[in-house]
């Protein structure tokens, strides 16, 4: 079965439509990822599909269970990893992965393994808001797989990483990672290159829906036009 | 549920940690507070309706700056999200919440009672200490249950403060007046009573209420 | 540098709370309403106008501070206002005991000048956790010194306003001395300059603590590294950066 | 100066009425605190000291509602660096923010006054009113530029919703004994007379000082 | 005279040296970009660039004036564009730059000229929380280049934004503005690309300063090792 099933998915915020009528289907440990300009929807999707917003229409099943009814069901198989760091700034990297290490009923171990994995061990006991913004986004990434999530939805996973940090998290959250993987992407050519299936979106409808290896460069470049 | 609201705790009470340890903080704030009545009264000692009004204001004053920064830190940082994402009963955060805002009112009151008592109240504290405990502690749960639905509702319509406040305060006025015309007798100068179980029963069922619509409806206020 | 005149320092203290101590116990007369209780006089009068002097003091360092931006003056405001915090408790609780003694009660209010001290120590109180509440060492000396100077401000007016609100004034502050019977002031003025010798003293004692601690801090920084010695934790006390030297060897070594 | 000014109130004004954060807060605080009163005192009117005291305190907290909140929308989005940025007087921040702070002051004393008359107070406002006018005016000054100086100080802090009321409380108190005690023969039952000339000038003068180190210190506060 | 003089440059935060002796100067109208890991002291060296922070030891000229003592003179022909939009969230993107505009005395018909230069304009009367976050960016560069700066200060400038976006705004912040540019970047090909002279940053120290021609992409590589 699918690792994700959308079907008719619409969303709208007060009356401006975000999404509609999206539909697709994505196998276990492949990668989707969504391209289209600013506002296209992708993040709405995303945070659909993390159960954080409801969609207003449509039938959406992730990880066998169908939403909004049965989101508790795969809350704790979910890693997001979203625009904002989704921590507490005044607590240091640790108390933060610690909290959600108890939350997601996680061994303390596993905090400091994935602060070890982002590199970030050094300066685990500064509070986040002494940190770079790259520091920063290492640490929301060690948040997204602290609980090893069957699913990841990563919203411009890299921006602010530097490129020894990409390296360094793609065994986390790239496609080594064997994880089934939704990702936004605004890098036509390395979002293609790690793509199983691409969604191209424009104002919050499906203009591309294809396998990567049909998809040819030129077609995302149209996406923006 | 248990673990949940342990780790929600702990991360309140580091958060706040991290800020300022608030009791010191609230011991000032309540002796001074006591001196502003002083002056603004222009008397050396209070007793009676005025004490326990004087009182209870400033219980509310302080319940409003507790329930204003109650959601403050999870909504700015998205903790929020990252905690609707945990495979948790929601209703934790209900509970955490709470109990935080009913410790952060304990806290006041174990530090501004007492200094009341010394600045500003006429007659001795030591025969109302026992109703005045259980009016306060009726008080505290109404106060801390509605504050944080108050509190959850308002962050999630995005306009806090504009709600917090507007909401909460209608909806603590029964507490507010309940508890000050259960505490009145107490602190009579002359012919203290216990406190009117009319009263109590009054501010018992009204926390019971809404401790049951809270309970109800917090899973709403946290979706989307 | 900051040790030098300290023991001398230390020594003429000694010296003059020994003086004082004599003159309270062998030489003033014992006052004939409250008999010996009113010993405390001594030592809580001058503690109440050392502590006032203290704060305004403060606020005085904190505008050299802000105008220098020398991290030196903010330690010396901290100091001082630390010190005078200290000092306040003191007042507080001799004047508490003084007032449970003769008048029964440990606190009244128709007494404007321990109201106004009680305002202004509730002012002070917060200096601490200001600071402590902002991590950035330069932001919390700024702010700090901000503080100081309002608070050293409000001190006189505080006193002003108070005062013009109680009708009749009990304790005749400061002008006091004049109607007091030779003897009795003689020693008072003694303890007073005693008093303040001690609160100067006390302040260089900190002073030099802090500094030595600063050095040897950045010593063992410069001689280990990073690893060496962790980096300070957030304190409310000021630091001593080690700016101008590390400043030296910048411009120094060139790039 | 004046175009910086201008630019900075219009931009709170719009944030104020898009979000309603601080006014409707305030006011509601305030009649809250009067009906409390109301039924706390258990008595239908007040006056002299009593009702001038309670009068100024509510007041006084309410503001301090508005005074945590002054400066939040700025530290948090990054809306200080946008203005320090840009090539224009420092002060022009200053003036604003007291210039804000007072209009939500006047705004709160539209509300709460008229509901204080109409709540508590025994004697009647007519005759009272100007000479209350005048002492709200000089109180209002006072708590805006003493409020916008703290409110500045706490806002950068991590505990500025409890750093902000314990800055504010004691400068402010001088305010609330001037403002009372000028407030309260104007509302005594019998006799009422003017608001004494003394206590008017205190005011007056605290303001002014207190302007003039608001306006020395100011800048040092948005620097870094 | 060069448009930037650095000279010894140091800022610590607390007891942790941000940047030291950092040395460097640049030519009018051509473009500096910084390269270095997370936490290298990038964004550091811009806010003191932008006379938001003040430098602790070095003297720093900008645009001929040296800070911090007349940094007056030059804010207002500095356009910074940080990690943060320095924008309101409550306030829609005409009404954050029209209170820009009066703040930098530029004339209202400009703030529609920018609006409409990064094709925000259908979306400007809506409050900035209501935008995407590549939205958000967009009307961030506006409000950089609002006053037409002479210095541009862009930290990670292309991050959230579609590729399209980033096209639209390099007439605006791109090298064809013409303006004298500090730019950080994570990006070794396309930084290097729009640069006249490097400089890698690690760990707050100058590990490589020079003019672009001159610098192999594998120098750049190696400043993550
Ligand atoms: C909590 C604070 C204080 C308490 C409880 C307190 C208590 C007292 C008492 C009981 C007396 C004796 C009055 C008498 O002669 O019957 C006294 C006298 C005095 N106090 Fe305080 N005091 C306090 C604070 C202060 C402060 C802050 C000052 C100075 C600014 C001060 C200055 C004086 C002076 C000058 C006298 C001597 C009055 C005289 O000439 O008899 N006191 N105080
Ligand atoms: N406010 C602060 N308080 C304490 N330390 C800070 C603060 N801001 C930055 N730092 C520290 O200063 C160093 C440099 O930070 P800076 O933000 O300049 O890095 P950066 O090069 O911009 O990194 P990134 O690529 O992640 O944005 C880091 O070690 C960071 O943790
Ligand atoms: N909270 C909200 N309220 C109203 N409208 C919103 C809200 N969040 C997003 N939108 C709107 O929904 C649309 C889709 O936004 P979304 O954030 O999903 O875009 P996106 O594809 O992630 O864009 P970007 O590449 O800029 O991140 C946009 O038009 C946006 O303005
Ligand atoms: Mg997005
Ligand atoms: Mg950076």
């Amino acid at each position: 079965m699918a690792a994700l099933e959308v079907e008719g998915l619409a969303r709208h915020y007060g009356e401006r439509e975000a999404l509609s009528d999206v539909s697709l289907s994505l196998e276990a440990a492949r990668t989707l990822v969504v391209f289209g300009p600013n506002g296209a929807g992708k993040t709405t999707l995303l945070r659909v599909l993390a159960t954080l917003l409801r969609p207003h229409a449509g039938a959406v099943r992730v990880l066998g269970s169908s939403l909004p009814d049965d989101a508790w069901a795969v809350r704790g198989r979910i890693g997001l990893l979203a625009h904002e760091p989704l921590l507490y700034r005044e607590l240091t990297a640790r108390e933060n992965l610690r909290f959600h290490a108890r939350l997601h009923d996680v061994a303390e171990e596993r905090v400091e393994e994935v602060l070890e994995a982002v590199a970030i061990s050094a300066r685990a006991s500064e509070p986040l808001r002494n940190l770079s913004r790259g520091m920063v986004q290492r640490v929301a990434v060690a948040r997204a797989v602290l609980h090893d999530p069957e699913l990841l939805l990563l919203d411009e996973p890299y921006a602010n990483l530097d490129p020894a940090a990409i390296e360094l998290v793609e065994p986390l959250i790239g496609a080594a990672s064997g994880r089934t993987r939704v990702v936004c992407s605004h890098d036509p050519g390395g979002g293609l290159a790690e793509a199983d299936l691409v969604l191209g979106l424009r104002a919050g409808r499906t203009v591309l829906l294809r396998d990567a290896a049909a998809v040819q460069p030129g077609e995302i470049a149209e996406l923006y036009r | 549920m248990r673990r949940t609201v342990g780790a929600l705790l702990r991360k309140e009470l580091l958060v706040e940690l991290r800020t300022l340890e608030s009791v010191p903080g609230m011991s000032l704030f309540a002796v001074t507070t006591f001196v502003v009545f002083h002056f603004a009264l222009n008397r050396n000692s209070v007793d009676g309706d005025l004490a326990s009004g004087i009182l209870w204001v400033t219980l509310l004053f302080a319940a409003i700056l507790g329930i204003n920064r109650l959601f403050v830190a999870d909504a700015e940082e998205g903790g929020f999200d990252g905690f609707l994402l945990a495979p948790v009963d929601r209703s934790a955060m209900l509970v955490a919440k709470v109990l935080t805002l009913l410790a952060y009112l304990v806290v006041l009151e174990i530090v501004a009672v007492p200094a009341f008592a010394l600045l500003l109240l006429g007659p001795s504290l030591a025969g109302a200490m026992p109703g005045l405990l259980v009016t306060l502690a009726l008080g505290d749960l109404g106060v801390a249950v509605i504050g944080t639905l108050v509190a959850a509702l308002a962050v999630q319509t995005r306009a806090r403060d504009l709600l917090g406040p507007l909401l909460a305060l209608p909806l603590l006025v029964p507490i507010v007046i309940g508890g000050a015309r259960a505490t009145s007798p107490l602190l009579a100068l002359s012919h203290p009573t216990g406190a009117p179980a009319r009263w109590l029963l009054t501010l018992g069922l009204y926390d019971l209420v809404f401790g049951l619509i809270a309970y109800a409806l917090f899973d709403f206020l946290l979706e989307d | 540098m900051y040790g030098k005149g300290l023991r001398a320092l230390s020594i003429a203290t000694v010296a003059a709370m020994a003086l004082a101590l004599a003159l309270v116990f062998f030489y003033a007369p014992l006052e004939a309403e409250q008999g010996f209780l009113q010993k405390i006089f001594y030592l809580h009068v001058p503690l109440a106008i050392v502590a006032l002097c203290g704060f305004v003091l403060g606020g005085l360092l904190a505008i050299q501070h802000l105008r220098t931006r020398e991290a030196r003056w903010d330690m010396r405001s901290y100091v001082a206002i630390h010190m005078s915090l200290i000092f306040a408790v003191a007042t507080l609780i001799t004047g508490s005991i003084w007032a449970k003694g003769s008048w029964g009660h440990w606190w009244v209010w128709s007494e404007p000048t321990l109201v106004s001290f009680l305002i202004v120590f509730l002012l002070y109180a917060t200096y601490q956790p200001l600071r402590f509440a902002i991590e950035d060492p330069e932001r919390q000396s700024r702010y700090a010194s901000v503080f100081a100077v309002t608070a050293g401000a409000f001190v006189p007016l505080n006193f002003i306003a108070v005062r013009l609100s109680t009708a009749y004034l009990h304790p005749r502050v400061l002008g006091s001395t004049s109607n007091l019977p030779g003897p009795m002031a003689l020693t008072f003025v003694v303890s007073l300059a005693a008093m303040a010798l001690l609160f100067a003293t006390l302040c260089k004692y900190e002073l030099t603590a802090k500094h030595t601690r600063a050095q040897v801090r950045a010593l063992r920084r410069r001689l280990t590294g990073e690893t060496g010695a962790p980096l300070r934790q957030r304190s409310a006390a000021p630091s001593l950066q080690p700016t101008a030297a590390s400043a030296g060897s910048a411009t120094g070594s060139g790039a």
